[in-house]
């Protein structure tokens, strides 16, 4: 597993990518380099799915933690590329009601 | 024989496997460590794989499933003791897949588990494991004293 | 952070294996039947390769070698019995590859089988089978009553 | 496992491909093809691996006494195609000194 970061400076979005499984054994780097950015003063953040496997509870569970994080400081979190599978995990948890979800990245981007 | 002539004679197909025979089962013993719970869901997902079992929805509910299952064990059951180990044992059988996951820990009453897509805890970070796990296998056992879940999934 | 930036973070590679954990087994009951000997040896080796047996001509000796075997367990084991099984059973460890075929037959003493590569035994049609094993795989084993052959091949 | 059976009008030889495994499940159908050609009054025979997975000893064993049978009537057996593999199987069990054995079909058909 790896994880892709970077920095859309037209709409100053941090942009990371999830490269594999976001499950327990990895899941506490995401939220890590995520908090560093909050504290480098970033506020809108896109996680890119396009390239992932699969999610397990303690990954969707760090997910709800960051939203939660990042919505104390009127920041803004997308979630995109969510292929059939990873989406109904979130249908079956019903956290599709609590992020915001777009098909794609580029999608994702023009939303903020 | 005077003509250029080709044939080809085809085997008859192997006898539909009405029979319980057909009947494979894979072990895998894994260590108490989170760094490993990836690679043993990969190297079962490619034994299904083996095995025959196509649907890429199947493999996903059942790559997901595993994962929770073995963290559970790990973290819950062995309590990250190294000196404990987790079994795997999955069979195949024609209609039926079934992945045992047993640790060496004292067991637990899954009977007790809140719902966590309930409005005051949706927004936990934790509790979603047992929950993901029998909403994506059609059938969820567990032994006795509870350190043992057998996840069921049916074919076709 | 002000300049684009990428990065790219790596798991730390899984402990290596010395563990004597790493074991993956596999089983499947193989009915009395000479026409499923072609589908199960091709089981047996879809798993190996699930399992990480890669070097092509390993997966070859294996194939042959459990061919063998099996036909052996069908007609000499089990002599044709269709109410008689044949377990298989692969052990696959960091170091070796053991496979198991286990009949229910009388067994047989192996030590008394002559060089089927004596040239007044080449142009003969049978003898070629336990000398084939005992050439494609590393180590061979019988269990006492000589019912059950263990044929392993080491990696690396 | 499928059989292709053609004859070679040019050089008079019957050629059969054995297509997957040439083991103890199938190998009288190999025999019986051949017995039958040599009951219509063939005498070239060319038997090829290029499509074979693999070869078990009853599968030798049927090679071996097909070649008894064809050199009986004077006829002629070419292998051709083996890969390493295979190959190995002949040598293992010194049947290579038995068969005449060429690369390819083309170089076998040309031997005759
Ligand atoms: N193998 C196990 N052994 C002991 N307790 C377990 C085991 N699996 C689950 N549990 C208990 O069930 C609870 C719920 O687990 P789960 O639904 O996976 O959510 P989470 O792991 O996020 O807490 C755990 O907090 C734990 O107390
Ligand atoms: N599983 C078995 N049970 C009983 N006898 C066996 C078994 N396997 C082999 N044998 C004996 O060993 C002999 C040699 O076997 P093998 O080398 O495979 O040659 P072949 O099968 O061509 O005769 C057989 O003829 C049989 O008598």
């Amino acid at each position: 597993m790896s994880f892709t970061f970077r920095k859309d400076e037209a709409k100053g979005v941090v942009v990371l990518g999830v490269d594999g499984q976001l499950i327990v054994g990895n899941r506490h780097e995401l939220k890590q380099k995520v908090l560093d950015a909050l504290d480098d003063g970033e506020r809108k953040f896109l996680i890119d799915f396009t390239s992932t496997g699969y999610i397990d509870s303690s990954g969707l569970g760090v997910l709800v933690s960051l939203s939660k994080k990042i919505r104390e400081v009127s920041g803004e979190l997308r979630l995109a590329g969510l292929n059939d599978d990873l989406r109904t995990l979130f249908e079956l948890t019903k956290l599709d009601s609590l992020f915001a979800i777009n098909e794609s990245a580029e999608e994702a981007l023009a939303a903020f | 024989m005077t003509a250029p002539l080709r044939l080809s004679v085809r085997r008859s197909e192997v006898p539909p496997p009405e029979a319980p025979d057909r009947r494979i089962e894979i072990s895998l013993r894994v260590p108490t460590d989170l760094g490993v719970v990836e690679e043993a869901v990969d190297l079962v997902a490619r034994h299904c794989l083996a095995s025959g079992i196509p649907p890429r929805a199947a493999r996903f509910r059942l790559r997901v499933a595993l994962c929770e299952a073995l963290s559970n064990a790990i973290v819950y059951g062995n309590r990250m003791d190294p000196a404990k180990r987790v079994d795997v044992t999955v069979v195949v059988t024609d209609t039926t897949v079934s992945v045992q996951v047993r640790d060496e820990g004292d067991g637990f009453d899954p009977s007790g588990i809140p719902d966590p897509t309930s409005p005051e805890r949706l927004e936990m970070a934790e509790g979603r494991g047992l929950f993901l796990i029998r909403q994506l296998v059609d059938e969820v056992r567990f032994n006795e004293r509870g350190n043992s879940i057998c996840m069921i999934l049916h074919r076709a």
